[in-house]
């Protein structure tokens, strides 16, 4: 899962940055005589973290930018042989026709809405959220997933829409094949 | 200290008495806003029982509420520093706060009264499609109140924009722009403060012109329903105004991480090229970074996006490796005495600079799929807004209070607010890493866990805050000291 | 605040207020479509006893639909687009209305003077209008068209391309001959339930 | 001499009405601002005549801007563009109107708004004016009888660009300064704060 593989790295880094704050924090208050040092060889190691941030940040935007979810070119428009869903969000329900696959195909659902701003929340049968688009009125955004396990997946609103938010949800089933 | 002499004593008591009433407004109306959030927390652990149609009216008006304060507080920081060096019309000050008043009272109204629950970001057509469930004179009273509020604002951000014209000839030379590109000795560059104020000037002008445009269009629609315009560009329109509008109070209230420490390390904050530079970033990033609100919008064209993902990353770095870093080399063995003032923003900072990195992750489109409009996001900005930019004005507000207060209790209050605030927004974020939605007013039995975990750190953080509140309250009684 | 302020504040904010509020009707509307729409719904208006001639060559004229409702539109036979849907729309709404009331009828008037009975005839076979309650027709003379253009408040303006542009509105006539109610721009009679 | 060039600009503009008021986006942004223009003039040879009690009365310019922002309001409410169209008379008010109610406050009253006040003013009307032509861009009907849609995205079109282009001059003003950007640096700041500050703020 993505959430933990982001959970577990954001957690490292935010602890580290929290240690080394706290770090300094604690040895603050004994004064340090010979200053100037200290600061040319602290700026000295900034440079280094500068040059370290850059190459993490084109590695890590040059990986995410091969994965976008947006989709240039539908099936229908590509010629493609894919399955195709329309999901339509409404104040407070979902409408999701057909809503039964199997295991291993890849649905494309073009999610749009009635009247408000909702989010087309994808959660799999184990309540996590494995994709999601913004469903808009008067837009229709594609939104292409590959079903991997068999069981009840979910579509909860992901986008504020009024007192009925929490209870705009629908199942979909997937068999196994 | 020139400048300040330049001053007469008289206005500066009345400036002084300004701040402090920013202050006094700022203290209540957070914990108020506080006991809101923590009403939503208890509410979603299943500890209290609020009904759904009010937990959403309390989500809009703690959502108003902090961000209106937020802005509110960073403006006392800006202007109670940012005076030092340049004219400003206290006039205008105490306008502005007056405005928020008005407007303040309309939003209250719109929400307990109107029952207006169409989160704070009023995301264009809500407001029209309450469900029945509030009036169209409900949501108008709430915009009306925003706009009322971005008056004030607007009025403030422009006389602090003339005052830095008057002395340093332009917004470019008062951002240090001369400087960050070596045109100029950096020695000579303008001070944190009038760099940090600038940046929140140009920002804020513009995000609240756009926020005045997108508020307007939504009152016509909201009389006149035959007047619809394209949902994407309201989109756009209120997240920019909303991004920016947020984001600028933290770079208004870290100007007093660059004021308070030196008084207390006895290092003067460095303005070197690369603060410059990085200030010069920060504002051209901050006004165009808000694409990262609309990652899960496939009908955006793709390369605002991708522009979006990127400007998030590199946002990060003046914030990580200029005011952290100038943080902690300032900090670092200078034998300063932690008192609470000291320490709350000196934990601001960390707060900000921790909250950057959830950030810059859901800024990223592969995980923003997966995590948007999660609980991960108000982790993160409840690590950088609440641990960051509100430690930072609560911090200001403790060193106003100064020494002479009652201060035993102080201490005490900060270990609080920082334990009750790290298990607050871990909860958070490890309720977002298990895909718990944000915005939900009921919550499955699986997620209680997080909320209870987040409603203990919620009880401790207003605890904590309470006793710095009232503290400085109690600090008003004695008179306003004209030496500063 | 100096002498005299307060008083000339009022006034302008009187005067611009006023002012505002009559052009809008009352911040209701701000297109002369809407304020017209206002005032009608407010008061009535009586249409003048313009004689027309429908798709089969029979003259008549408003009075004989004396307690009826009529639906009105203003065509042309060449539209390419806008006039199409105003057909759909009366062609479906007719169909629903036919087993429920007979007193509803439609009419649509053509505005271009260069249409014929030929021309009437043949839109209103595209749409299977039939007289008597669906007319498709002209009026007499160019002195009725105006009259009936300015009575309903219909403006017709060339779009260029020898076609023209114009509303699309749909107009309610009430049992006693008087333009009751104008449909929102755009708005459909088959959208509506019935 | 100048004084009746203004009257001919006016005379003029009266008579070429027809071709100007044909298109939506010449009546907008060529037509109304010339007839706003022709009062503004018409303010400075009136000034050394203009009323003690006005000149008094109008606090900061406050009340004449609000008659501004009024009189133009008024004439660019579709409804009101539509009835200028369609009645030679109403368009003989807006030709009044405009020049007397709009462009002579504006030049009167201008001077005596103060900076802030101004920058309050241009910060409200030029995103508002980008606001109005985004809507006419958008509307899917007319909003004018007279005017075919296509003229109505034009005229959208174009106030977005005088707002651009009026956004992008006054940011530039505001960014670069009055006195030139790269000869006055900040060395000097102290004192010329000194000397902002003894005018008292």
């Amino acid at each position: 899962m993505i959430q933990d593989v982001v959970w577990d790295i954001s957690i490292a880094l935010m602890g580290s940055l929290a240690a080394v704050f706290a770090g300094v924090a604690a040895g603050a208050e004994v004064p340090l005589t010979n200053y100037g040092p200290a600061i040319a060889s602290a700026y000295r190691l900034r440079i280094w973290l500068f040059a370290l941030a850059i190459v993490v940040l084109v590695g890590v935007n040059y990986r995410a930018l091969g994965a976008l979810p947006y989709i240039a070119n539908p099936a229908e428009q590509s010629g493609l042989a894919m399955k195709r869903a329309d999901a339509t969000g409404q104040q407070w329900s979902w409408t999701v026709q057909p809503n039964s696959f199997v295991v291993g195909q890849t649905v494309e659902f073009y999610v749009t809405s009635k009247d408000v701003n909702h989010g087309f929340g994808l959660y799999d049968p184990h309540m996590h959220l494995v994709a999601q688009t913004q469903a808009m009125p008067g837009f229709t955004n594609v939104l292409r997933y590959t079903f991997a396990q068999p069981g009840t997946y979910q579509v909860l609103c992901l986008e504020y829409c009024g007192l009925g938010h929490h209870i705009m949800n629908t199942q979909i089933n997937v068999a196994a094949r | 200290m020139t400048s300040i002499e330049a001053i007469g004593s008289r206005s500066r008591i009345s400036a002084t008495a300004a701040v402090r009433a920013y202050l006094v407004v700022c203290g209540i109306v957070l914990l108020l806003m506080m006991l809101l959030g923590l009403t939503m927390r208890l509410a979603q652990a299943q500890w209290i029982d609020v009904e759904p149609n009010l937990f959403y009216v309390i989500m809009t008006m703690h959502g108003a509420g902090m961000v209106g304060i937020a802005g509110l507080g960073g403006a006392a920081v800006m202007w109670h520093f940012v005076r030092r060096y340049i004219p400003v019309s206290t006039g205008i000050f105490i306008a502005n706060l007056v405005f928020f008043l008005i407007g303040a009272v309309l939003i209250l109204g719109a929400g307990f009264i109107g029952g207006f629950a169409g989160a704070w970001t009023f995301l264009y057509p809500l407001p029209d499609h309450s469900g029945g469930l509030w009036s169209a004179n409900g949501a108008a009273a709430y915009m009306a109140g925003l706009l009322v509020i971005g008056v004030g604002f607007l009025l403030l951000h422009l006389d602090i924009a003339r005052g830095i014209i008057s002395v340093y000839g332009g917004l470019g030379s008062g951002l240090g722009v001369k400087q960050a590109f070596g045109f100029a000795p950096e020695k000579d560059g303008p001070p944190p403060a009038v760099a940090a104020s600038t940046m929140a000037a140009i920002s804020n002008i513009i995000g609240i012109v756009v926020g005045a445009v997108v508020l307007v269009l939504s009152l016509v629609n909201l009389y006149v329903p035959s007047f619809t315009f394209n949902t994407l560009v309201a989109k756009n329109l209120i997240y920019y105004f909303g991004h920016t509008f947020i984001n600028v109070t933290i770079y208004m209230a870290v100007i007093a991480v660059y004021e308070i420490l030196p008084v207390y390390t006895h290092r003067a904050w460095k303005t070197n090229r690369a603060f410059y530079l990085a200030w010069v970033l920060s504002t051209l990033m901050v006004l165009t970074v808000y694409p990262h609100h609309l990652l899960m919008d496939f009908a955006m064209p793709t390369w605002i996006l991708v522009a979006g993902q990127i400007i998030s990353w590199l946002s990060g770095l003046p914030v990580l490796l200029v005011t952290a870093f100038g943080t902690l080399t300032n900090v670092y063995r200078s034998g300063l005495k932690w008192d609470a003032a000291a320490g709350l923003v000196f934990i601001g900072v960390a707060g900000w600079a921790i909250g950057v990195i959830p950030a810059i992750a859901d800024g990223t489109i592969p995980v923003n799929s997966v995590m948007h409009n999660t609980q991960w996001v108000p982790g993160h900005f409840h690590t950088y807004l609440l641990l960051g930019m509100m430690a930072m004005m609560l911090g200001f507000m403790t060193y106003l209070a100064g020494p002479k207060s009652p201060s035993r209790l102080a201490p005490l209050g900060v270990w609080l607010y920082l334990i009750g605030g790290t298990i607050f927004v871990l909860a958070f974020l490890a309720a977002g890493s298990a895909s718990v939605p944000r915005r939900y007013a009921v919550h499955l039995p699986a997620w209680l866990p997080y909320d209870r975990a987040g409603s203990i750190g919620a009880s401790l953080v207003v605890a904590g805050a309470l006793i710095l509140i009232v503290r400085f309250l109690v600090s008003l009684r004695s008179p306003i000291d004209a030496t500063p | 605040m100096t002498r005299g302020f307060a008083p000339l504040l009022g006034l302008v904010l009187c005067v611009g207020v006023g002012a505002l509020a009559w052009a809008t009707e009352g911040f209701r509307v701000i297109t002369s479509e809407g304020a017209r729409q206002v005032s009608i719904a407010r008061h009535p208006i009586p249409i003048p006893n313009v004689r027309l001639i429908d798709q089969d060559g029979h003259t008549f004229s408003f009075g004989d639909y004396h307690g009826r409702t009529i639906f009105v539109d203003f065509i042309y036979t060449r539209c390419p687009k806008l006039c199409g849907e105003l057909g759909d729309d009366f062609r479906q709404a007719l169909s629903r209305s036919d087993a429920k009331n007979g007193h509803v009828a439609f009419l649509s008037i053509s505005f271009d003077r260069a249409d014929d009975r030929e021309a009437l005839q043949l839109y209103a076979d595209r749409y299977a209008a039939r007289a008597p309650r669906w007319r498709v027709a002209m009026p007499y003379d160019a002195r009725g068209l105006s009259m009936l253009l300015q009575t309903f408040g219909v403006t017709v303006i060339p779009d260029g391309m020898g076609g023209f542009v114009h509303d699309g509105t749909i107009y309610a006539v009430d049992e006693s001959g008087r333009v009751a109610r104008i449909l929102d721009p755009g708005a459909r009679i088959a959208a509506v339930p019935p | 001499m100048t004084r009746g060039l203004v009257l001919v600009v006016w005379g003029i503009l009266w008579l070429v009405r027809t071709p100007l008021e044909s298109d939506m986006a010449l009546h907008m942004t060529v037509q109304l601002p010339l007839l706003i223009g022709i009062g503004y003039m018409l303010a400075t040879f009136l000034r050394p005549h203009e009323p003690r009690w006005f000149a008094r009365a109008d606090w900061f310019g406050i009340p004449g801007l609000l008659l501004v922002v009024f009189a133009t309001s008024f004439w660019m409410l579709p409804r009101m563009l539509d009835l200028a169209l369609s009645d030679p008379w109403i368009d003989l008010i807006k030709f009044a109107s405009l020049p007397l109610l709009a462009g002579l406050p504006l030049g009167l009253s201008w001077s005596r708004m103060p900076g802030l006040g101004r920058a309050f003013l241009w910060a409200n009307f030029i995103p508002k004016l980008a606001a109005i032509g985004g809507l006419y861009l958008a509307a899917p009907t007319r909003l004018c009888a007279y005017y075919r849609l296509d003229q109505q995205t034009t005229a959208g079109a174009a106030l977005i660009a005088v707002a651009v282009a009026l956004g992008l001059s006054w940011s530039a003003v505001l960014f670069i300064g009055s006195p030139p950007f790269w000869s006055k640096g900040g060395e000097n700041a102290v004192e010329r704060m000194r000397g902002a500050a003894s005018g008292g703020p």
